[in-house]
């Protein structure tokens, strides 16, 4: 195949397109990441992406695929199953993470020691559906995440709403929740989960322990709505047109889209416009 | 001991002793044996062996599916691993549970890390109506090892219950032609497992063969058989 | 080929049959100048008699026994229920209880022609609606992880649509019986739309010559419209003048349920 | 309920170390079968293969039916293949779909039978359109060790040729059917034999390969490979699926070799019905 | 049907092709918004969907595998799909029969032993039935697996042959593979090394014969996979493109 | 006021939150209260002495003279048979909640730990339970998607009745021991405290 | 679908809002998503049409296929008019839960639903005109429509795809001759003309109506819900409507509550208010479907754009 032909040369071996089969490298020098699969001395890719390397480490990023984790990721997802001891936590990755009930944040703010009877309330805390924020610990023996929440920003989330992307799209960086200046917080989980939510100074919650596990909205105003269901729409646009989703190209398909009817920005024109507007800025930008 | 006597279930035994002070006496029943109202009769088929010194009735039947007995040895394969420890088939009704600290010298600190598919030769340490069985590898009283835990290397086949009885018994022919003929490392679990280990596969599938062969041979038929078997070689 | 269409399970019958005669009952003209063949009033319902706990086996407590069942007629429509539960449900929700309903003709019930291709689809769905139907009424939140099963039977039918309502009304009295928690007792009543004139609780005759047929399911005292179905063609208004009738006429049905359920406490079904 | 106990890590490692030296757990030779065993009952049609441990019971009937009306002169043949746990824990027949292993014997058998029309329908056809005979194929499986396919294809020839119909004289539309014991029956007119021939391959690329695998081969094999020829060197199905991929040049391998083996056991057939 | 109508004088096949010569191809990846990798997949006048989900957290947790992820194909015709139409049960020996060959051919190419104790879903739709119904199905399905972003070994690509009159033709259509003279050979091999991963054959066809048989068969898997390549290699590229920045 | 008895069917108004309490078989709809059972209506006076400072309401309630099947809530005392054991529970059928008899057994486990209030860790499940045993227990939480979790930690909660390896029901003789009055074998339970 | 459990937040945000008239993705109540149609991709079937209800290539997705067969009369039948059977399938590619046996629930409350709209006089079509010999041969037409994915309002997506596909549907013509055997008795025969050219659409395919399904939620009624709106739909009315204005069928769902009767009759207004502009989105969108007859570009495109239609 052609693509093999030009691949033999080791050059420029970074960024270039490969497919399931197709040869990386046959120089013994490089060792295999992810994405690929060695056989004798040739290394292969064993997926559709672009090829990364980093000095003698070479991997493939696939450009479409499941959330696969890793610690210190920040990370949205939402709870499947109370079971004794730990939650099952949907993570949009190859199988559900698990947030034990050790390291969740107990109502009554300071650390304190988990006793029975908390076993038996855990749904006091996290009940089925429940969406929670949280940061990958380490992995456990069969390559499940397990996760954790403990830290104040961490934990149920209230307020707003729930978007979908390509966890591909949300790259890892150092900050993952943002407020946003038209005054709306976001959550960008690296496993293409994100929250939108009216914004709440973290104060608030500190003052009060027992809000980490409240199912109970805040008021929201009419214009906080509109603002939401905005950021909502422009994520979901850039994400169906597969622009990276930070919360710069976020504030830049804002302001873009402030010309529009909220339910317009969905309609195909209109996204495709706002999706090449926001690309040029983030070009000029770099 | 007398010729020997087959009985089936419901046959009843009759325990009266050549010896008189007879009331006085305690009988003891083994596997097989039991005692229903009044009279002692068989519970299962097979072959009726007594000891008149000891007044044990027992009756030797060749089972095909192995019921555990405290301190029996067997041999296992490692089929899960649960927080509490390994699930291990070893062809009971149900699996056995061995615990993750019941080999010698284990702690929570280190312990052995077996995994699925791995072979261990244990001992029974519980086994009631109502639970799982439970297996050690280790003696639980000494604390010492005594030959049990993870085989590795060699082969394991599986034989009738009662080939495995006859062989665990130290001057079981088959084993002992064997032995003389060539060196080799056996493990024999009362659950119908053997495992064996040679230096070379060729001796090992001959020595398996052997043993699967011995089965309906008497003592002297299995040394000619060996004798044919290692002059094939 | 032959391999899959061999039947495992059944003696498989002669390639040929012939079906057997229905004795039709010389067709009887439902409408005849404007009045119907039964002599009722176009908005009369037929005759209801209820009973409540007919397969209750003395002493009440049994395990096997329904914790409630009804027996119901209205003209030649002959329905039983019987209510199981509360008890272990297979989905359990720990903030709710959930209501399964069950529901099937005898198989002499029914007089009409079924479309052999939905052979028992139709059952399955009326369940389902009776489910819809019946599920607001029940409080299913003070059964957490329990669930509640209805078993409804057709002994005969008269009518779809009347089928369907009489079956609901049927549930009620039985979950009634049963001490369920309720929040009201659904009634439910079906009407017609023949020459553009609504007619009442038509009977199987009346319905096969109706361009459309409805009923409703209603609960009183919250004013509540259970279940709304509507099958045919109307002008707009006729539908709404339609759901009023019928919640008139459920009012009615409603009065008899309870005065019913009423009288059976006072004297203890013996 | 019951799970398959997947073998053991040593008996894995050991099976291959053997094999890398050719040899194997139960000291056979690399293209060595089993101890194949036939044996016909006096009923017509009923035959028992056993091949090593793995016992196979095939029984064949027949029935006058109507015919497909789009094949109106040809008779029916029907397959049925009962894969219970009577054979193997672990093979569940509880549940109601079929088991993988049952599907893939009883499309394999049917395939090789009648895709490869070993059976002559015309001749099962007593007036077009009206009458024809529908020959019912029963597969009983009563031990598992291995190898269904081969055995299960041994069986169904050997049935098929050991069985009798009775015997039909036509006269107009009238169709008169003999008593067994008024008239001898008549064999059915089966044109050509196919036996399946069944390989397994070990190593991580299948680079050894090996017939008439047993269970525990089974079990531990990479890939496996079934050819069904007929005495006329014509390849009736091939079938490899799943596993590990293997080289073009193997198929070609195997084909010589199962010519080979197709051979013999056409004979143990033979001298089977003979006797 | 008799071989003269399957094959003119002038050696055209009933549908006008050449012996050697395969039916149009057309395909298309991520057709499906919910699924995580899925495509369309057209042979001549075979219409394929494919759906694929994962891997995931498995359905039924008892069946997961500890050391790999488990492939589950379910496969389904279209009550539509043929000419006369026809609903088939779930149970259909013959439907489940192809949904085990895919997955086998499948559990050969994934790199399970990446995804432990997870579960790969694969559902096939055949919309449009024209003969290849297993071919089309492995070819669609490699498609939308690549586009899951799933490690494979290598693509699988699969095609069909036959032999009529002591010529080897290539990709059977329904008229061809339901004329039983016809033997019919369905190959899946991996390309980069041409190795076979699924081989089945129906009817009779002379030893002798069987290699030139296959060797037409792997180089119509040779175009496919050309095919294929290009399809996956254009979306990819263009993904590329939206990412960078 | 008397309490008079009027027969209820669901659905019924029977007065306003202002003037009463809504009790058993009766619920709120915003400000009424409304009968949710077939029954009789009652009314329960509030008791002077229990309310303090804040003047109590009489309580409405419905009530059924045969009181139909319960389902376990949490804190409520069941009647179960041990179905079967394993070192780390006993999983129980759930027969009678308080005095009701259930439609259908419940599904009930009773994880070691619950089994005694002090010395857990010793616990053994096989000294403790046997199946077959019918035991008193409490529900102490709507527990996992199957079974209610319920403990035996109370004195009166355990083992009402058991029989032996013989086939004879024994009878407790100290609160961890029952003994088989014909073998006078003593095998281990944890015992019941006999209510009186 | 039912599978999909909210956080009681995300509920409360999303009833608030409704009530407030917010939908979560900014549309009005009464806002349909954007629809996509296409016809004619299944050439072997009499009429074939795609339809996908939701944003940028989100949404609920069905296709269906309708095929015309000749049956001949048995006793019972009805003696001159065809028939019409629905069949509707939810692949497990729209939920897993689908897998197996998991669909026949929903399988059956949707085919009954769209039998109930389509399946007989009411749907406007002409069954009398699918007899093609009284008492002796019909046509029977099989509308079986796949559910590929669902994000909501499934009922009005299957409807509309159906009336695409009906629309869409031409049956070959068929000459009726009357022959007199040699007994000399007449009887009719037919036969159906093979020829592509020589087709006719169905007699009164314009009269099908199009259904639009209000879910309650809070004190509001929202049309078209999403997923999300489904999760915490109290109940939900689905009102067939033809483009005369009539009302075809009503039919209730949902287990949590029921309607009051003014609501009610409010929902049966607003239906025919909003069923004006819905006839005419769905006549531009058909109109632009069978322009391009589904048929795919040369060029292999790719997943790349998710825009594309299908």
């Amino acid at each position: 195949m052609d693509v093999d032909m030009e691949s033999q040369d080791t050059r420029d071996i970074a960024s270039r397109i490969v497919t399931p089969g197709s040869v990386i490298t046959n120089d013994t020098a490089f060792m295999r990441g992810h994405g690929t699969f060695a056989e004798r001395t040739t290394i292969y890719s064993s997926v559709a992406g672009a090829v990364e390397r980093i000095n003698k480490l070479v991997s493939v990023r696939p450009l479409k695929q499941r959330y696969s984790g890793e610690i210190g990721d920040i990370i949205v997802g939402r709870i499947t199953e109370v079971a004794s001891k730990r939650w099952r936590v949907d993570v949009n990755s190859r199988q559900d993470g698990i947030l034990l009930l050790s390291s969740i944040n107990l109502p009554g703010g300071i650390q304190r020691r988990k006793s029975e009877s908390d076993e038996l309330q855990m749904r006091t805390f996290f009940a089925e559906g429940d969406l929670v924020f949280a940061e990958v610990q380490s992995y456990f023996a069969d390559g499940a995440l397990s996760l954790h929440t403990r830290s104040l920003q961490y934990g149920k989330l209230r307020n707003g709403t729930f978007v979908t992307v390509f966890p591909q799209l949300v790259p890892r960086s150092r900050s993952h929740f943002h407020t946003l200046p038209c005054g709306v917080d976001i959550v960008l989980g690296v496993n293409g989960y994100i929250w939108v939510s009216k914004h709440v100074p973290a104060s608030k919650v500190e003052e009060n322990s027992e809000l980490i596990y409240s199912d109970k909205n805040e008021f929201i105003s009419d214009d906080e709505r509109e603002t939401i269901a905005r950021i909502a729409n422009c994520i979901h646009l850039l994400n169906r047109l597969y622009v990276k989703i930070t919360d710069t190209s976020i504030i830049f398909a804002y302001e873009a889209s402030l010309t529009h009817a909220v339910k317009d920005l969905l309609t195909r024109e209109i996204a495709i416009d706002l999706a090449h507007n926001v690309k040029t800025r983030l070009e000029q930008q770099s | 001991m007398a010729e020997t006597k087959v009985v089936l279930p419901g046959d009843i035994i009759d325990t009266s002793l050549d010896s008189d002070e007879e009331e006085s006496s305690v009988l003891r029943l083994g596997p097989g044996v039991a005692q229903i109202d009044e009279q002692v009769s068989a519970v299962a088929a097979g072959v009726l062996h007594s000891d008149n010194e000891k007044k044990q009735w027992w009756v030797v039947s060749n089972k095909r599916r192995y019921v555990p007995a405290e301190g029996e040895p067997v041999v296992g394969v490692v089929v899960a691993r649960h927080g509490e420890g390994y699930r291990v088939d070893i062809g009971s009704a149900q699996g056995a549970l061995l615990p993750l600290l019941a080999f010698e010298g284990a702690t929570k600190r280190n312990k052995p890390n077996l995994a699925v598919g791995t072979v261990v030769y244990a001992r029974v340490a519980v086994a009631n109506s109502v639970m799982d069985p439970e297996i050690e590898c280790y003696n639980s009283h000494t604390g010492k090892s005594e030959g049990y835990g993870e085989l590795a290397g060699g082969f394991m086949f599986k034989c009738s219950l009662g080939l495995a009885r006859r062989l665990i018994d130290s001057k079981a022919p088959v084993l002992n032609a064997l032995g003389s003929g060539i060196p080799f490392e056996v493990a024999v679990g009362l659950n119908g497992r053997v495992w064996i280990n040679t230096e070379a596969p060729a001796t090992t599938v001959l020595i398996a063969n052997a043993i699967k062969n011995s089965e309906f041979l008497d003592a002297k038929q299995c040394r000619q058989m060996v004798k044919e078997l290692l002059e094939k070689q | 080929m032959s391999a899959n269409i061999f039947d495992r399970r059944r003696v498989n019958g002669p390639p040929r049959s012939v079906e057997p005669l229905y004795t039709d009952e010389g067709d009887v003209k439902p409408f005849t100048n404007g009045g119907r063949a039964d002599g009722r009033s176009l908005d009369q319902l037929r005759p209801i008699f209820i009973k409540t706990g007919p397969l209750a086996v003395q002493p009440t407590f049994s395990p096997t026994a329904p914790s409630g069942s009804a027996y119901y007629e209205q003209g030649k429509i002959r329905i039983s229920c019987a209510v199981y539960g509360p008890r272990q449900g297979r989905k359990s929700n720990p903030r709710m209880g959930s209501f399964d309903c069950d529901f099937q003709y005898a198989p002499f019930s029914c007089s009409w022609k079924r479309r052999p291709h939905i052979k028992g689809a139709d059952e399955k769905e009326i369940a389902l609606i009776l489910e819809q139907a019946m599920a607001p009424a029940i409080r299913l939140e003070a059964y957490p992880k329990a669930c509640i099963d209805a078993f409804v039977t057709v002994i005969e039918s008269d009518g779809k649509f009347a089928t369907i309502s009489a079956a609901i009304n049927c549930i009620s009295a039985a979950l009634a019986d049963a001490g369920i928690e309720l929040y009201d007792i659904v009634a439910a009543c079906s009407m017609s739309l023949n020459a553009s004139q609504w007619v009442s609780d038509c009977n199987q005759a009346e319905e096969d010559v109706s361009q459309c047929s409805l009923f409703v399911s209603r609960m009183p005292s919250a004013d509540e419209i259970t279940y709304l179905l509507q099958q045919g063609k109307t002008m707009p208004d006729q539908t709404d003048r339609a759901v009023q009738t019928c919640s008139n006429s459920c009012a009615r049905v409603y009065a008899v349920l309870s005065r019913y359920l009423q009288a059976s406490m006072e004297q203890p079904a013996s | 309920m019951v799970v398959e106990i997947e073998p053991s890590n040593i008996e894995r490692e050991f099976l291959l170390e053997a094999l890398e030296k050719g040899i194997r757990v139960d000291g056979r030779g690399i293209y060595d079968y089993r101890t194949l065993k036939i044996t016909c009952s006096p009923t017509y049609g009923l035959v028992e293969v056993q091949l090593g441990q793995t016992r196979v019971l095939a029984r064949v009937t027949c029935e006058v039916t109507r015919p497909f009306p789009d094949r109106p002169t040809e008779g029916l043949v029907q397959f049925n293949a009962d894969l219970s746990n009577l054979a193997a824990p672990g093979l569940d027949s509880s549940s109601g779909k079929p088991s993988v292993q049952e599907v893939a014997v009883s499309r394999m058998i049917e395939r090789v039978i009648r895709q490869s029309r070993a059976i002559d329908t015309e001749a099962l056809c007593i007036l077009a359109g009206e009458k024809v005979w529908s020959v019912r194929l029963d597969l009983h499986f009563l031990d598992h060790s291995g190898n269904l396919i081969d055995a299960a294809s041994i069986a169904s020839i050997a049935a098929l040729r050991h069985f009798r119909r009775p015997d039909v004289t036509i006269d107009g539309e009238e169709a008169i059917i003999h008593d067994v014991n008024e008239r001898n029956p008549v064999p059915l007119s089966i044109h050509h034999t196919p036996i399946c021939v069944t390989f397994g391959f070990f190593g991580s690329n299948g680079d050894l390969m090996l017939v008439d695998p047993n269970l525990l081969e089974e079990q531990v094999q990479v890939s496996s490979f079934t050819i069904t020829l007929n005495s006329h060197r014509e390849i009736c199905a091939l079938s490899k699926a799943g596993g590990v991929p293997l080289a073009p040049s193997l198929i070609q391998r195997c084909t010589q070799i199962a010519l080979t083996k197709v051979d013999d056991i056409n004979d143990k057939i033979q001298e089977a019905l003979m006797a | 049907m008799s071989r003269q109508e399957l094959i003119s004088p002038e050696g055209l096949r009933v549908d006008g092709r050449r012996a050697n010569e395969l039916r149009r191809i057309s395909c298309r990846a991520s057709v499906l918004n919910s699924a995580d990798g899925s495509a369309y997949y057209e042979q001549g006048n075979t219409k394929v969907l494919v759906a694929v989900y994962g891997p995931r957290e498995p359905r039924n947790r008892s069946l997961a595998q500890q050391d790999h992820a488990t492939i589950n194909v379910e496969f389904n015709i279209a009550p539509f799909s043929t000419s006369e139409r026809r609903k088939r049960s779930k149970g259909d020996k013959r439907l489940l029969e192809i949904s085990s060959f895919v997955k086998q051919t499948f559990e050969g190419a994934i790199q399970t032993a990446i995804y432990p104790r997870s579960q790969i879903d694969i559902y096939i739709h055949l919309l449009q039935h024209d003969g290849g119904t297993l071919e089309t199905c492995i070819n669609a399905a490699t498609l939308a697996l690549v586009d899951a972003g799933i490690s494979m070994m290598d693509y699988v690509c699969a095609c069909t042959a036959g032999f009529i009159d002591e010529t080897p033709i290539l990709d059977l259509n329904f008229v061809e593979e339901s004329s039983i003279e016809v033997p019919n050979l369905t190959v899946a091999i991996m390309p980069r090394n041409g190795n076979i991963a699924l081989l089945q054959m129906e009817s009779k066809l002379h030893s002798s014969k069987l290699e030139d048989v296959m060797e037409l068969a792997v180089e119509g898997c040779k175009h496919i996979h050309r095919k294929l390549d290009q399809a996956v290699l254009v979306a990819a590229k263009d993904l590329a493109d939206k990412l960078s920045n | 006021m008397s309490s008079e008895s009027v027969i209820v069917t669901p659905g019924r108004r029977l007065g306003l939150t202002q003037e009463y309490e809504s009790g058993p078989g009766t619920y709120v709809r915003n400000g009424m209260i409304y009968s949710s059972i077939l029954g009789t209506k009652k009314i329960e006076q509030a008791l002077a002495e229990t309310s303090d400072d804040s003047i109590k309401r009489p309580m409405l309630f419905v009530e059924r003279q045969n009181t139909k099947f319960a389902i376990p809530v949490i804190g409520s005392e069941i009647l179960g048979r041990v179905v079967r054991i394993n070192p780390r529970a006993a999983s129980v059928a759930i027969m009678m909640v308080d005095s009701a008899p259930c439609q259908e057994d419940f599904q009930g486990i009773v994880r070691v730990q619950d089994i005694r209030a002090t010395e857990k860790d010793l616990v053994q499940m096989i000294n403790s339970f046997r199946p077959g045993d019918i035991i008193r227990a409490e529900v102490i939480s709507l527990g996992d998607q199957r079974s209610y979790f319920l403990a035996t930690t109370k004195n009166e909660h355990g083992v009402v009745f058991a029989q032996s390896e013989a086939g004879n029901s024994m009878i407790p003789i100290s609160w961890e021991e029952m003994q088989d009055p014909k073998t006078q074998t003593i095998e281990k339970r944890k015992c019941a405290k006999p209510v009186t | 679908m039912a599978s999909l459990i909210l956080s009681p937040a995300e509920q409360d945000f999303i009833i608030r809002g409704v009530e407030k008239g917010f939908r979560g993705d900014g549309r009005g109540s009464l806002d349909r998503r954007e629809v996509t149609l296409r016809t004619g991709m299944i050439s072997q079937a009499n009429g074939s049409a795609r339809c996908r209800i939701g944003s940028l290539g989100v949404g609920t997705d069905i296709l269906v296929g309708v095929k015309a067969e000749v049956n001949t009369w048995a006793a019972g039948e009805p003696e001159e008019c065809g028939t019409i059977v629905c069949n509707v399938e939810c692949s497990p590619s729209a939920a897993q839960e689908f897998e197996g046996r998991g669909a026949d629930e929903i399988n059956v409350e949707l085919t009954q639903l769209l039998d109930r709209i389509v399946g007989g006089e009411q749907s406007g079509l002409d069954l009398r005109k699918l007899c093609i010999i009284p008492r002796q041969a019909y046509w029977v037409l099989h509308i079986d429509a796949l559910v590929l994915d669902v994000k909501g309002g499934v009922a009005d997506a299957l409807v509309w795809a159906t009336r695409a596909a009906l629309l869409a549907t031409k049956l070959p013509r068929v000459v009726v001759e009357s022959v007199t055997d040699d007994s000399g008795v007449a009887r009719a025969e037919f036969d159906v003309v093979d020829d592509a050219e020589d087709q006719m659409g169905l007699e009164g395919a314009r009269d099908l109506p199009l259904a639009a399904t209000f879910n309650q939620i809070g004190r509001r009624y929202v049309v078209d819900a999403s997923e999300q709106e489904e999760a915490v739909t109290q109940a939900k009315l689905t009102v067939a409507v033809s483009p005369k204005m009539e009302i075809c069928a009503i039919q209730k769902g949902g287990m949590l509550k029921g309607f009051a009767p003014s609501l009610l009759s409010e929902i049966t207004q607003t239906a025919l208010r909003i069923a004006k502009e819905e006839f005419a989105r769905f006549d531009a969108l058909f109109a632009e479907a069978s322009k391009h007859n589904g048929e795919l570009d040369e060029e292999p495109s790719t997943g790349s754009t998710f825009l594309e239609p299908f």
